[in-house]
């Protein structure tokens, strides 16, 4: 089962990850999933726009993923996405999942991925609301 | 050797790369007074500004070779555009 | 959104449980599954049969994300789906998801429900080997 | 009364439920005697064996009523059947 780290312009699927990561000898998969909402401070959120530098936002996740791999050994498979384009309320921006045969490490080493990628993972996104835009990016998420 | 503009930049700017002449062994720093050059409004983003050259962060002493695109990327947030 | 505790007999999914909890106003969802490992301590493992006491199971799951909405106040949903009959390797029999407005409180709640469910909700499973059988159950998880 | 039998319990006994005869006011451990009279194979497994009427674990000593239906949920693991 490779691992898998891309960025995509297609909608993202938390079964598609679980499939990913769900290598034979795992027994629990954590999986986060950052979701569109639908005010920002207060002030309501049409939709937004993400744009990443792909291929240095792809040699990231891969960054992360083997930092994940060395500090939990238990970790059997990590999957990371990151969505690009016009987003919609209530549609999944970032899916992460790591499988383990332990779920305390699946759950840190999953918390610790999401947490590094809005640190050094290059994408930005745009919030668009009734009357103006804001960009907002790396540690902003 | 080239710069390429994302997301704020690219908008502020209204374009995705410009290249700028620098002498052998410019630095990043160097680079960034090139661009400010021709598109002031960036200046006062300087202090939130991340680089990046291939898919590495890079420092603003770090000397840039021919060929390198260097990238940069905007601060976190902000206002309105 | 309603929060939704079930013991079920059909396959689980990873995104039904993510749209179940996408509350418009999350920003993070956090799930966990249980897969069924192709071994145990070494031996392998054929196929899974999961048993339920599913009323009080299912009480005993509405508990546990009562106690999850008093002690992580941003949490915005919580869905508990337990699995029985007969699994598959590879198989999820239970799928935890949380969504929350921050990511370290749908982290937290997920973890501290699928590790109370092990403890407090009455479901066994029994492992069917080459040679044999073992039942599996509550604490054992 | 009833008690109902689970997973391991279910498969030991045969059987997943069985009337017994208490007195008014007699407690779990009074009905699990009455049980394991009738399935002796279950005796090794007091220690490890937890109790339940509706959806809540009771105690040993709790006293049942007249219609409560008591659920033996059996240990964690174990050797094979």
């Amino acid at each position: 089962m490779p691992d898998l780290y891309r960025i995509v312009e297609e909608p993202l699927s938390a079964d598609a990850v679980a499939e990913a990561v769900a290598a034979a000898a795992a027994g629990g998969i954590v999986i986060f999933s950052g979701v569109v909402r639908n005010e920002k401070d207060g002030r309501p959120v049409k939709y937004l726009e993400y744009e990443a530098h792909a291929p240095m936002a792809e040699a990231k996740m891969l960054e992360i993923g083997e930092q994940v791999r060395r500090r939990w050994p238990s970790v059997k498979a990590v999957t990371m996405l990151h969505r690009v384009g016009r987003l919609e309320i209530g549609e999944s921006s970032v899916l992460i999942a790591v499988s383990a045969a332990h779920r305390q490490e699946a759950f840190e080493a999953c918390h610790y991925a999401i947490d590094t990628l809005k640190r050094t993972v290059p994408v930005w996104k745009k919030e668009h609301f009734e009357d103006g835009e804001i960009w907002v990016g790396l540690q902003g998420g | 050797m080239a710069v390429r503009f994302f997301a704020r930049y690219r908008e502020a700017t209204g374009r995705q790369r410009l290249e700028v002449d620098l002498p052998e062994g410019g630095t990043v720093e160097a680079a960034w007074a090139a661009v400010v050059d021709r598109h002031p409004a960036l200046s006062q983003y300087r202090p939130f500004t991340l680089f990046a050259i291939g898919n590495d962060y890079v420092q603003p002493d770090h000397p840039l070779k021919a060929g390198d695109e260097l990238c940069l990327f905007p601060p976190v947030s902000g206002g309105s555009l």
